[in-house]
């Protein structure tokens, strides 16, 4: 896998361009009006396109061994349960 | 991190660098870390009624500026990885440059837009916003001091010629400057576009 | 032997932690600034010369409508209640028979300058008795030692709230227990109340010099033992707030003032 | 369970029971697991000369008690699901229910009682004495649970009922008491030197003597 | 790695060693010393509640001092409660669990020369002394230590003035407790990357002894948990200096975040302390049965089940903190669940033992003990999972029961077992067999009858943290009994210097070790006692399980991993 020579580069360009470009479009969709649901949607997914896009190329988890992905995956689990459990237990 | 002078081969397990998991491993840490932040910010914000519109306070184009730029140091970074492994052993140096300076360009914005926020009397103590604000930002910035640091320590080390036979110092410090980059790209979205 | 020297090294590091730790004790602490140094052991002189000294004598009068006295309810302390079979009355706004006002404390607010008085040696007594603290208000000098005593078989818990000094929060669970503390800054009127008792309040009147003075059953009060020259005086009360008087005290002179506090 | 505490509350003999089916549940449990323990110890005592089984382990034995534990825990769920929604999250309608405010702070419990209007808040509320509460008998009673200072635990054994007081958060917690008397409320969260100290008197009665204690409380209040 | 030994400096050798058995040793002797303290703070707790406000007559003065009477002080009950809490866990429990056992015996057990990463591993310690200074400065500073439960609710531990404690004393705590959390991560990140990458030849994951997989997911509970904690101390240490107000309720905050935010770690924390002990035990029943033990695989599975939902059960804990009782429904079906695992692994301990021969030592009555207890500890935290048997025990003493039963039943006793059985190997001396089963004997018996009281006294209602509960009512009748589990305990602690003077007698006069004493199959028992430097003079080759006792292939009745059978096809 990660050896020396690789047969292709790898789409470090693209993917900064595809980052500038979601970014761009993260701050129009906030500037917009939408209704709060929708908006909160859209700009977490562009987020997490955006984070996805860090760590598959820049981080090479595309590249690497599969268990290193499982490492920085698994913790986002806990994450969305304890967000999940917060939630619920809001006051009033 | 353990010597290896040239004769004993880098550790590895399956193909991955031992250093490299460990690495990983540590991410896995400051994940939890930044969730546990995070996940207090978010129930604060959703029980507290009326938090201030975000858009009124904090300079948003400005910060939007500030991500970009914390890409471009990504994109550098990368590149400057890039390179060690194409054997470019003179170009990669400036690449680790330009990411230390523009990792510390990204802290004096945010310093910039702290005085003033705190200009205008938005501090921990006032309120909620302000408290979780500053706290995260905070601890963001001092993940990219941090960052700024072990990037500086890089590149004297690849001005001098280090890392020719073995790629895993820039690797490493890359792992982390990508990370300390995806924790604000979602920090951004959180604090100052939601 | 490779291994004896590390166990020597490991039971040192032990004996080490463990005599820090006992030396301590384990939960005690350091005996609190008792009175023990400020009090000093020589004699305590008075800078004032008594052939020139002297007094102010007066009294607080009352006009106006007497508030009814507050009734306390005490049922949460069956030993408390016990002690009052007619009732308990809370003593923020006592008037006297004569029609005087207790529980005014007056005390000389200015025009000692920077004279310097010795802190006295023995301690002022505030007693909890009947979960009322007795004197409900009283002055000391600053640095002077406040011995709480809890003559309650009732948990006291004595928590001052003073602005300039710093409080402390201490709890005596049972009878004849005695708490020596000090407050360092001269504070008029310090609150001092019981969270377990929440009717119960006391005032301490912290000061630089001696001469202070509670009004008592008749509304009197004298200031003795005073050096001659003019002082404000002022008379604070817990309900009805403070009230000042310039008053001039000649050479072994008795000056008499009189404070009026009208009802509500 | 509660040993010589009566069971005062509508709650009280559900929960006893569910204990006392739970407590016979582990029982069996803990006198098979030990005495099996204690067999083997004395059965399979070292022999000299002899080895012992070569057993790795069965899959059958490890189905067995693995889905039979398994269904014991969740039937031990689901009998006990109905009394944990009745206690907190069925609260009766406050327009029938007695409703009162139990506010706590450092070492002392005050009950608030709306007054003639029905509504808390307003000014004929009536202040009962420090860690003197009395509720009516046989009636929903809702308690708007809340805290002044630090977190304290309204805790009444007889009643059966616990719940945090929680500065910022106020709670509700109900019950119905069944039976007339005077019971003791106990702090159940570390608030303090006085956490020991903080004992309430529940009083409960019928509902004429709860009204007439009621007016002569308001009037000393006067 | 590691330059011949002899050039070493006597620092470098002893003191900032890099070497994971002299940090294992180092963490055993911290960990010890802070047991004796942590006992000696509960024994001033159970003579409180058994004679309250009395001067203790000789010893009175000089613990609680003059100034307040020679007596305890009601403001220095929680703090007692407090220290006893944070010292047993974070400084005893968990050091002595991952810190001095994970790090002597995962790169033994494992057949590497050392950690992945020994420079860390070193500084894993030397973090954790400044930690213990900081604790132990907090009992001298103005206000004593920290009153708040070793939990910390807000806003007890955020607001100065409401409990002497909560000033500087809070304070250090925090600070002490962010640096133990540092040193564990860097233990946690230590021992994954080793046990994962630096495993002998052959040895495949399914081939490692309990205790190796028990430190691995410990390690990865410690891995995934303690920064949460990490994050909520803070913010925790900001409220309390710069003014935030995170969990204070006047200033917009949560109290119940920080209640989230603890016990999201706190659970996690407690299969920490017990995980590492049950791998130990496992290893040591089978050894001592001379037996295979039971469904492996089973037990390896529900150890992961355990770890995985370790992390969805926290709410247990705040049934009735004011959380919406919405969440009372799904924490107990998911603290329903974990009972499973556990119950599976007990069944397995006793499936172990049918048709052994058991050999009845020291360290094989101590793993016994561990089973039977944990069966009473894992049992009685059903009542506190069924919600509505919780709204009456919950913050009453069928809690403390339940945890000492776990903690003290489980886990110290899987840690006695554990030193018995590990000294030979650590030492190169052996502990006296019979001081072992009189301190078994001892203890055994004390320990039931200072914990199994606190059953009743939890059935009848008796609040937790009380300092002197008998001027209830309903309490007043249970002071003979508190009276005779303080009597219990102060037996109990007696009987604790028979261990330690076994333990350090031994270090000098005990009876030399062979290589493996206990004839058991794990790799650690392949090389000498004490082991060289590089643990194995040549790099061992694993061909089997660790469990390959009474196997037909060989006459004796133990074949360890890396005999090489005579003709059998060495996979």
């Amino acid at each position: 896998m990660a050896t020396n020579t690789r047969e292709k580069r790898r789409p470090y360009l693209p993917v900064f361009g595809a980052l500038a470009v979601l970014t761009a479009v993260e701050v129009g969709v906030a500037s917009l009006g939408l209704e709060q649901g929708i908006r909160i949607f859209l700009l977490l997914s562009l987020a997490a396109v955006k984070a996805s896009l860090v760590a598959l190329f820049y981080m090479h988890l595309r590249y690497d061994h599969r268990i290193l992905a499982v490492i920085g995956g698994f913790p986002l689990l806990l994450v969305v349960f304890l967000l999940l459990i917060l939630m619920v237990d809001r006051p009033g | 991190m353990t010597h290896t002078t040239a004769t004993h081969p880098t550790p590895t397990w399956e193909g991955i660098k031992t250093v490299k998991f460990a690495m990983w491993l540590f991410l896995a840490s400051e994940i939890m870390f930044f969730t546990g932040l995070i996940v207090a910010y978010i129930a604060l914000r959703y029980s507290t009624p009326n938090w201030p519109v975000v858009r009124d306070i904090l300079n948003v184009p400005l910060v939007a500026l500030n991500t970009f730029i914390l890409i471009i140091s990504s994109v550098t970074m990368v590149t400057a990885y890039d390179r060690v492994e194409h054997g470019d052993h003179k170009g990669f140096p400036n690449f680790l440059l330009a990411t230390a300076v523009l990792g510390l360009i990204f802290l004096s914005i945010q310093a910039i837009e702290w005085t003033a926020l705190m200009g205008e009397g938005v501090l921990p103590a006032t309120s909620i916003f302000g408290a979780t604000f500053f706290t995260l930002t905070g601890f963001h910035g001092l993940h990219v001091t941090g960052g700024v640091i072990w990037v500086l320590w890089a590149t004297r080390k690849a001005f001098r010629g280090g890392y020719h036979h073995d790629h895993l110092g820039v690797e490493l410090v890359g792992l982390y400057w990508h990370f300390v980059d995806l924790v604000w790209i979602i920090l951004f979205t959180i604090i100052y576009l939601i | 032997m490779k291994s004896l020297k590390l166990y020597l090294v490991l039971t040192l590091v032990v004996l080490a932690l463990l005599v820090a730790a006992c030396g301590g004790g384990g939960g005690s602490e350091p005996a609190a600034p008792s009175g023990g140094d400020s009090g000093g052991s020589e004699p305590v002189t008075s800078p004032v010369d008594p052939a020139t000294a002297g007094t102010i004598t007066g009294r607080v009068l009352f006009t106006g409508v007497a508030p009814e006295p507050e009734a306390i309810l005490m049922d949460a302390e069956p030993t408390c209640q016990a002690l009052y079979p007619d009732g308990a009355f809370a003593e923020t706004v006592v008037v006297n028979d004569n029609g005087t006002l207790r529980n005014v404390f007056i005390y000389v607010k200015a025009g000692l300058g920077d004279v310097q008085f010795p802190t006295p040696g023995e301690g002022v007594v505030l007693d909890q008795k009947g979960c009322r603290y007795i004197p409900h208000v009283f002055g000391m000098q600053a640095g002077q030692d406040l011995v709480i005593r809890n003559s309650d078989d009732v948990l006291h818990n004595i928590h001052p709230v003073p602005t300039v000094n710093d409080s402390f929060n201490v709890g005596q669970p049972v009878k004849d227990m005695e708490t020596t503390k000090t407050f360092e800054e001269p504070e008029v009127m310090i609150p001092i109340a019981c969270d377990v008792h929440e009717w119960m309040s006391g005032y301490a009147g912290v000061l630089s010099h001696p001469y202070y003075a509670v009004s008592g059953e008749d509304g009197s009060f004298t200031l003795s033992n005073v050096p001659p020259g003019t002082y404000t005086v002022e008379a604070w009360h817990e309900v009805y707030g403070a009230q000042t008087m310039e008053v001039t005290v000649s050479e072994k002179g008795a000056a008499e003032i009189e404070f009026t506090f009208t009802g509500g | 369970m509660g040993g010589s505490l009566p069971q005062v509350s509508t709650f009280a003999g559900p929960i006893d029971s569910l204990y006392n089916v739970i407590l016979i549940v582990t029982g069996v449990a803990f006198v098979l697991v030990e005495g099996i323990l204690i067999v083997f110890l004395l059965r399979y005592r070292r022999r000299p000369g002899q080895k012992a089984a070569y057993v790795h382990g069965s899959r059958q034995i490890e189905l067995a008690w693995t889905v039979g534990t398994g269904f014991m825990l969740f039937l031990l769920a689901i009998y006990q699901y109905r009394s944990w929604i009745d206690a907190k999250l069925n609260l009766p309608d406050e327009s029938q229910a007695q409703v009162v405010r139990v506010s706590s702070n450092q070492f002392e419990w005050n009950a608030i009682y709306p007054g003639a209007d029905r509504q808390l808040d307003t000014a004929d509320d009536i202040k009962a004495p420090i860690n003197v509460l009395h509720f009516p008998l046989d009636r929903p009673v809702v308690i708007h649970l809340e805290s002044v200072d630090v977190l304290h635990s309204f805790f009444v054994p007889a009643l059966r009922i616990k719940q945090d007081a929680v500065p910022g958060r106020p709670g509700r917690l109900w019950f119905q008491a069944t039976q007339a008397g005077e019971y003791e409320v106990a702090c159940a969260e570390l608030c303090g030197l006085g956490h020991y100290r903080m004992r309430a008197f529940v009083t409960i009665e019928p509902q004429a003597e709860f009204e007439t204690w009621l007016a002569e409380v308001a009037a000393r209040q006067q | 790695m590691h330059s011949a030994e002899g050039e070493l400096s006597f620092w470098r050798k002893y003191v900032f060693s890099t070497d994971h058995k002299v940090i294992g040793k180092q963490f055993l002797f911290s960990s010890l010393f802070f047991f004796i303290v942590g006992g000696l703070l509960a024994l001033l707790i159970r003579t409180q509640l058994a004679w309250p406000w009395e001067e203790i007559p000789v010893v009175g003065p000089l613990i609680y001092g003059e100034e307040s009477g020679n007596i305890l002080l009601p403001e220095r009950y929680p703090a007692l409660v407090t220290m006893h809490g944070t010292i047993m866990i974070f400084f005893f429990i968990i050091p002595i669990l991952s810190g001095a056992f994970g790090n002597f015996l995962i790169p033994l057990m494992i057949g590497a020369k050392d950690m992945a990463f020994p420079r860390v591993n070193m500084i894993s310690y030397w973090v954790m002394v400044p930690a213990f200074l900081v604790m132990v400065a907090s009992f001298f500073v103005e206000g004593g230590t920290a009153a708040a439960g070793w939990t910390s609710y807000v806003p007890l531990s955020a607001r100065p003035d409401m409990i002497p404690g909560s000033g500087l004393g809070q304070t250090l705590w925090i600070v002490s407790l962010l640096l133990v959390g540092t040193s564990s991560t860097m233990g946690a990140i230590n021992y994954v990357t080793t046990i994962v990458t630096l495993r002998a030849k052959g040895m495949q994951m399914f081939r490692l002894p309990l205790t190796i997989w028990a430190l691995f997911i410990t390690a990865i509970l410690v891995l995934l948990a303690t920064p949460v904690l990490t994050s909520g101390l803070l913010l925790l240490l900001l409220d309390r200096t710069i003014g935030t107000h995170f969990f204070l309720p006047d200033g917009g905050g949560q109290v119940l975040l920080w209640q989230h935010l603890f016990w999201f770690y706190s659970h996690p924390a407690v299969y920490i302390m017990i995980l590492p002990a049950m791998g130990m035990a496992s290893d040591i029943i089978s050894c001592f049965a001379r037996k295979p033990l039971f469904g492996y695989r089973p037990m390896v599975f529900s150890i992961m089940g355990i770890a995985g939902l370790g992390f969805i059960v926290w709410g247990h804990h705040m049934f009735q903190s004011g959380m919406n009782p919405v969440l009372g429904i799904t924490f107990m079906t998911s603290t329903m669940m974990i009972a499973l695992p556990s119950a599976i692994k007990t069944f397995n301990w006793l499936a172990t033992l049918w048709r052994g021969q058991l050999h009845l030592t020291a360290p094989m009555l101590n793993a016994l003990a561990f089973v039977s207890t944990f069966v009473i500890g894992g049992l009685s935290g059903i009542y506190s999972a069924a919600t509505p048997v919780d709204i009456f025990i919950h913050d009453t003493y069928w809690i403390v029961g339940h945890i000492h039963y776990v903690l003290f039943g489980g886990s110290l006793f899987g840690v006695f077992a554990a030193i018995q059985y590990w000294f030979p190997k650590m030492f190169g001396r052996t502990m006296s067999d019979r001081w072992g089963k009189v301190h078994f004997a001892l203890t055994f018996v004390t320990f039931n009858c200072v914990f199994f009281p606190m059953f009743i006294l939890g059935e009848r209602g008796m609040p937790r943290r009380l300092a002197d509960p008998y001027n209830y009512n309903f309490l007043a009748s249970l002071q003979p009994l508190n009276q005779f589990m303080t009597v219990s305990a102060y037996a109990l602690a007696l009987s604790q210097i028979i261990l330690f003077a076994n333990f350090f007698v031994s270090l000098y006069r005990g009876r030399a070790a062979v290589a493996n004493p206990w004839l058991a199959n794990t790799l650690e028992w392949t090389t000498s006692s004490p082991p060289p430097l590089e643990n194995f003079h040549t790099a061992p080759v694993v061909h089997r399980g660790p469990y390959e006792y009474s196997s037909p292939e060989v006459s004796e009745d133990w074949l360890p991993q890396d005999r090489v059978l005579g003709g059998a096809a060495a996979d």
